[in-house]
């Protein structure tokens, strides 16, 4: 049993997970032998009646309230018995406990940002503390998407007009994947994140760290790599030559670029802010215009600071 | 008024039928239903009028305002007394008085063709304003941030139901021309009938209107 | 060659007696058909439209699965693929499944059922097969012109953003809609008004049952999937704002008016089909059917409990909690009168004289594939473990399950079932059987793996995938193929059979309902005289001929009209 | 024949008047301003009453088999079925289930993007 479990699914890393898990089990096993019986009959009944004699006569059985009774109340005993079991689980799933720690959840087409209470931006990767209950208060900026973390057995829809609400605990440091699992466009399965779970010490060293990097007189190179990282174009874009959803900003700046229209234009600066602040204005030739916009999103500094970073790739 | 003999073979009775009484009473239950999808169809229009209702009671106090009342009430009077003319037209078609049913279908669409004027008239003065359905919409009088939800709403009711006029004129139309032409007797009246079901419906359908829209305070 | 033309003991029409004249060659040319009022060529017509779109929606699938073959850009590239499963999806729903049972088969039978000689509605039959056609012109055209890619659900406010053919579609299903609405409309009424003499309440057919049911569910359900999407069209050409959260709407409210026709829809699919095992089960178990009335009234319970639960597609949607709860605890009782259903099948086989000829098999294949089906339903109503599978492909296979193990086996069943009424003509009984248990094994290898893919957490309209589903989805696209192979091989001995299949008897199987009472293929009007029904439908302990009573007793016939 | 029935002329007059008044009377009632919910309860009651005047008297149900009422009444059900069950989404979603009595956070207030 606990082989079949594990094969069906994914590893559980949250508090509530194997309370989800053990009530699948619980459906697939009753669901199972419910199957089974009604197989079974089913085998049974064309094998032991099967027509020999073209003039066979059969009885006359019309009904049978006792039976009717029977097969109404036994699901009905397991329906109610399922339906509490869920609701129990799932009502624990929307109650976070008071003292969660709460961050906050962008999405937009396609990637995540995870905001902290001290500012800290995270693109793409959601760095929380082991063993302490993380309240994700959601938002999209754009469509409908949704956060989904199968070790987790969380999923929540994250609208573009009020605040949904999510969370989980996770016991033990580890790395687990993020879907995206409303339709959202071209870039709907290339929306992935990644949970971090790490120790609280850690995370506290970590907090901090990514607070430094976006503070001070840093070169604008040097604060573009961290916009870079931070803003999550890294989960679209390389560094090193190979190209992922977007293209890589290698040899970016300065080079000639062809787009789907048919047109093209050398990548200078204004190129470079024109793509990144309306992506979509020009699309590169082989992609999907599968970028999310960050009008509104960079400051000045910020976009000046990455195009400093572009052209430093070559 | 029993029907005459079930097994005539009447004119009007479509081989399938048994007897006219069938096709009647079929022709009824038919439209009788589609009637049932018309409530239906209206009904999702009135949901999302009670949902946002619902939200933002202060908005349609405000909007409601915007309506001219006295029109709306006359509107609905001018319905009212097109469903009783449609009723008395079927009722003269039943008495095989083609004539009298004649004019009762006239005056139904006269009076349908008065609803549709003072629509006209309430409509273009809200285009004046500024109170278009939608994006287009541009009037600054109303102070509230889904006043334009509120007129999209009232557009869409009022226009479908307008549209619906609109067929329902084109439906006695071609009743009356039928009339003149000696098409309908006590023998068979059914598309008198059952457009008079229809014409009611769209009458009952502007009853819930009238007030949801024009009387909110 | 046919070998199902076995001795019967009981009498019947001898196929030399049948008259030359039916309703395929009682009139000719294109023109009597394109302007046929004959319910049984309506039918025909929808019958062959489906089936051409269900190879459409079939091909598509099988161009989604090749794309799965491996987790990254394997043939199409993402926009192509997403514009494919929502293809895939919508032509399969609106184009495919909802007309399937209903509007093609049931077209043709449910007047012969009731002893009536057409519709109540000739025309408006007639009239719902060309908005049919025009609504799938839209779609057609839509795909041609940029394609769609919101998927079948049409979500706000991606559908009101995305830059392609949504209002094409949107008001092709929207035309579709009154096609749909008015075979309920036509079917409820024949139901009330046309039976023929005898044909009490508790005399109809099972299979009329549920397309009376499914009636009023098109009847009630369908207008508001009407009026959703002329707002949401409104909403993309005005601007309206009541869906658009740009525009101070709200996307949920569109969620709302969107399931609760497309909840009731998915019994509208099924339901008839429920209507056809009903019939196969009965007739090859040579049985009479184990409650009646339960399984009729069911058929009710399911259209109207149906109406109730639609929220279950949205519990993570962001709707409020106490809606949640209520739609997860009134989701689980659509299972009761479905289990009833089940159980009294399997009942009506116990004792009986079952012959397994393909329908049989189709039937038994269908008891057990829909058992998953409806079971895996359970598991999505319940809530806590829905909010890990929604939106997975554990949902994917529940509802392939239901749609293509539920219903599409269950058209098949019926399909070989009438096939020799309504064509005159037997299949090949090897290889139809052959073909069934292809398609049986296909099925399940395509989407028994989606469910372990779905529990293990692989999201649904993902172009790409991870690494480590990569097996699954590689079983899933060869069963895919399994399956493709089943229908050509259906697809050829079902045209074989229609160029040289040998004559049909009036009643291969030994069926009691009215339609076996007649020649194969039928009278242009069904009969050459009103029937007059004594008997119920399933009473096989009855004298055959007495199931005659009028039809082939000329003498008989006016004097109970 | 009850499909056949001709409503008589005093009904159809009769009826018609009493739409005219119960015009008259929801317009008035308008113009008096009941407080909050009574004001549209008595717009929606009167409105419920001159519509099944029309359904009964001129739409003749009341004469007619009793199918035709029960697919109209039906029509009804569905409707109010379809707004009662929205509006437990609509008007509930701010107010969280409390049962474990861990208060949740009240809603956040700042914007999340920088
Ligand atoms: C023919 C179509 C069809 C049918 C019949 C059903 C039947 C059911 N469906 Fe399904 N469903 C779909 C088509 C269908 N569904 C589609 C298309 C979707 C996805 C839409 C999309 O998002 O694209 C979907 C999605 C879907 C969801 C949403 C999942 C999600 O997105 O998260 C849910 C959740 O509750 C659900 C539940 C059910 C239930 C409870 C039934 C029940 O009716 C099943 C009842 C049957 C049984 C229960 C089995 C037989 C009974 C017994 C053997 C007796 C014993 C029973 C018990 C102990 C209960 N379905
Ligand atoms: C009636 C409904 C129905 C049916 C029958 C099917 C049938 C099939 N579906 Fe479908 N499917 C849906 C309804 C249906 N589907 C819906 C509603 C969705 C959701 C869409 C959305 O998300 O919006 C979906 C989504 C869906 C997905 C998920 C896509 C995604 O989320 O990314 C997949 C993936 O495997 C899939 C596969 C299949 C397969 C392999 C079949 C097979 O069973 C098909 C079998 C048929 C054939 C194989 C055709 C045989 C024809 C030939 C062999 C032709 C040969 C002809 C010539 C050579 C001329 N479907
Ligand atoms: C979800 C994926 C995604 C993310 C996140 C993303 N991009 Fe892009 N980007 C793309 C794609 C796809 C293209 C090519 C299509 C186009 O031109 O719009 C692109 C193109 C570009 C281009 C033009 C490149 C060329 O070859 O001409 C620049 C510059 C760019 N992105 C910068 C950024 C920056 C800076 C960020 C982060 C702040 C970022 N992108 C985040 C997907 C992404
Ligand atoms: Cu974001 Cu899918
Ligand atoms: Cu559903």
């Amino acid at each position: 049993m606990e082989r079949l479990k594990d094969y069906f699914l994914p590893e559980s890393a949250s508090t509530f997970a194997s309370d989800t898990d053990g009530l699948f089990m619980f459906i697939n096993i009753s669901g199972g032998l419910l199957l089974l019986g009604i197989t079974i009959a089913l085998i049974w009944f064309s094998w032991k009646y099967k027509r020999r004699r073209e003039d066979e006569v059969t009885p006359v059985i019309r009904h049978s309230t006792i039976l009717e009774v029977t097969w109404t109340v036994i699901p009905l005993v397991l329906i109610l018995f399922v339906f509490a079991w869920g609701f129990r689980g799932w009502a624990t799933m929307r109650n976070a406990p008071a003292d969660a720690y709460e961050v906050y959840v962008t999405g937009l087409s396609f990637g995540w940002q995870f905001t902290y209470p001290n500012g800290v931006i995270s693109g793409t990767e959601l760095v929380v503390p082991a063993g302490r209950p993380v309240r994700l208060i959601m938002q999209s900026r754009d469509v409908i998407h949704s956060f989904f973390v199968p070790d987790f057995r969380i999923k929540q829809d994250l609208m573009p007009n009020r605040y949904t609400t999510a969370w989980f605990e996770a016991p033990e440091p580890g790395e687990h994947v993020i879907f995206c699992t409303e339709f959202c466009g071209s870039g709907h399965s290339a929306m992935l994140g990644k949970v971090k779970v790490v120790p609280v010490a850690e995370f506290e060293t970590w907090l901090t760290a990514e607070k430094a990097k976006t503070e001070g007189d840093l070169p604008l190179a040097e604060l573009g790599r961290n916009v870079f990282n931070q803003q999550g174009c890294m989960a679209c874009h390389s560094v090193d030559g190979s190209a992922g959803i977007g293209p890589t900003f290698k040899g970016l700046a300065g080079s000639q670029r062809s787009f789907t229209d048919g047109s093209s234009a050398t990548a200078d600066d204004n190129y470079l802010r024109e793509s990144i602040l309306r992506s979509n204005a020009k699309v590169v030739a082989g992609f999907a215009p599968a970028m999310p916009s960050y009008q509104g999103v960079l400051s000045d500094r910020q976009v000046d600071a990455l195009i400093a970073f572009i052209k430093e790739q070559q | 008024m029993s029907h005459t003999d079930s097994m005539s073979a009447n004119a009007h009775v479509q081989h399938h039928f048994v007897d006219s009484e069938q096709q009647f009473d079929s022709a009824k239950l038919g439209m009788w239903l589609f009637l049932v999808t018309e409530v239906l169809f209206f009904g999702g229009l009135f949901v999302a009028y009670i949902v946002y209702r619902a939200w933002n009671p202060e908005l349609f106090t405000l909007a409601a305002t915007q309506l001219d009342t006295v029109m709306g009430g006359i509107n609905t009077l001018v319905l009212i007394g097109s469903s009783l003319t449609m009723a008395l037209a079927i009722r003269y078609a039943q008495l095989n008085d083609a004539k009298k049913s004649f004019w009762m279908l006239g005056a139904t669409i006269a009076a349908a063709l008065v609803f549709m004027v003072i629509k006209y008239f309430e409509y273009t003065h809200k285009f004046h304003l500024g109170i278009f359905p939608g994006e287009a919409y541009t009037f600054t009088g109303i102070d509230h941030p889904k006043a334009h939800i509120f007129f999209s709403i009232y557009y869409m009711m009022t226009g479908l139901h307008g549209i619906h006029v609109l067929i329902g004129i084109g439906l006695i139309g071609w009743l009356m021309v039928k009339t003149k032409r000696g098409a309908f007797s006590a023998e068979y009246y059914t598309p008198v009938e059952i457009t008079g079901l229809y014409w009611h419906l769209v009458d009952l359908i502007w009853i819930f209107l009238f007030p949801l829209l024009y009387l909110i305070d | 060659m046919t070998n199902t033309t076995k001795p019967v003991a009981i009498r019947e029409f001898p196929v030399e007696e049948f008259p030359e004249t039916h309703y395929l060659n009682a009139t000719k040319g294109l023109k009597s058909w394109m302007l046929t009022l004959d319910h049984k060529r309506i039918g025909l017509m929808y019958l062959a439209s489906v089936i051409f779109f269900f190879f459409v929606g079939g091909l598509l699938a099988l161009a989604l699965r090749l794309e799965l073959w491996e987790p990254a850009q394997n043939f199409m590239d993402a926009e192509t693929y997403n514009r494919v499963f929502t293809l895939h999806g919508a032509v399969m729903i609106f184009l495919f499944i909802i007309p399937s049972i209903p509007a093609a088969l049931g077209n043709i039978f449910l007047p012969v059922m009731l002893g009536a000689k057409d519709v109540a509605f000739p025309r408006l039959n007639l009239a719902s097969f060309y908005i049919y056609l025009g609504g799938a012109m839209f779609t057609l055209y839509s795909m041609a012109h940029g394609g769609i890619d919101t998927g079948w659900t049409f979500y706000t406010p991606y559908s009101t953003n995305s830059g392609s053919a949504v209002i094409s579609m949107t008001f092709g299903v929207f035309i579709m809609g009154f096609s749909s609405i008015l075979t309920g409309v036509n079917f409820i009424t024949t139901v009330h008004k046309m039976r023929a003499p005898g044909q009490t309440w508790g005399k109809l057919p099972l299979f009329v049952w549920s397309l009376y049911a499914t009636g009023v569910i098109q009847v009630l359900a369908t207008p508001v999937l009407a009026i959703t999407l002329l707002l949401l069209i409104m909403e993309r050409t005005l601007g309206i704002g009541i869906f658009d959260p740009a525009l101070g709407g709200d996307p949920v409210l569109f969620q709302h008016f969107f399931w609760f026709y497309s909840h009731p829809a998915v019994y509208i699919m099924i339901v008839p089909g429920f209507g056809i095992i009903s019939e196969l089960i009965s007739t090859f178990s040579r049985k009479v059917i184990f409650g009646y009335w339960a399984v009729a009234l069911s058929s009710l319970a399911i259209a109207f409990i149906g109406f109730l639960v639609w929220g279950h597609h949205m519990f993570t949607s962001g709707q409020s909690e106490l809606s949640t709860v209520v739609f997860s605890f009134l989701t689980f009782f659509v299972g009761l009168p479905t289990g009833i259903k089940i159980m009294n099948w399997v009942a009506t086989m116990y004792r009986g004289s079952i012959w397994l000829a393909t329908p049989m098999l189709y039937a038994i294949e269908f008891l057990f594939l829909f058992t998953i089906g409806g079971l895996t339903g359970i598991m999505l109503g319940a809530l806590s473990v829905d909010i890990h599978l929604h939106d997975t492909y554990y949902v994917v296979a529940h509802f392939h399950y239901v749609m293509m193990g539920g219903t599409v086996f269950a058209f098949l069943g019926g399909l070989h079932y009438w096939w020799p009424k309504f064509t005159g003509k037997m299949y090949n009984e090897t290889l139809a059987k052959i073909a069934s248990v292809i398609l049986f094994i296909g099925f399940n290898m395509t989407f028994l793996p989606q469910f372990v893919m779905g529990s293990q957490g692989m999201p649904r309209r993902y172009f790409g995938y991870l690494e480590q589903f990569q097996t699954l989805h590689q079983y899933s696209t060869v069963g895919s193929w399994i399956l493709g192979v089943g229908f050509l091989l259906v697809a050829y001995y079902l045209i074989v059979s229609l160029v040289k299949g040998a004559k049909a008897p009036s009643n291969p199987w030994g069926g009691r309902s009215l339609e076996w009472m007649t020649s194969s293929p039928m009278p242009a009007h069904n009969f050459e005289h009103v029937p007059v029904v004594i008997h119920g439908p399933y009473d096989h302990h009855q004298p055959i001929a007495e199931f005659r009573m009028g039809i082939d007793a000329p003498h008989h016939d006016t004097t109970h009209a | 024949m009850s499909g056949h029935h001709i409503i008589p002329m005093k009904f159809l007059l009769g009826t018609a008047g009493a739409l005219f008044v119960l015009t008259a009377l929801t317009v008035a009632v308008h113009y008096i301003h009941i407080p909050a919910p009574f004001n549209i309860i008595v717009a929606i009651g009167i409105a419920v009453l001159k519509a099944s005047l029309v359904a009964m008297f001129f739409m003749g149900l009341f004469w007619d088999k009793k199918i035709n009422t029960i697919a109209l009444m039906l029509s009804v059900v569905f409707f109010v079925l379809m707004v009662g069950v929205t509006m437990l989404d609509t008007m509930f979603r701010d107010k969280p289930f409390g049962i474990y009595d861990k208060a949740p956070a009240p809603p956040a207030t700042t914007s999340a993007a920088p």
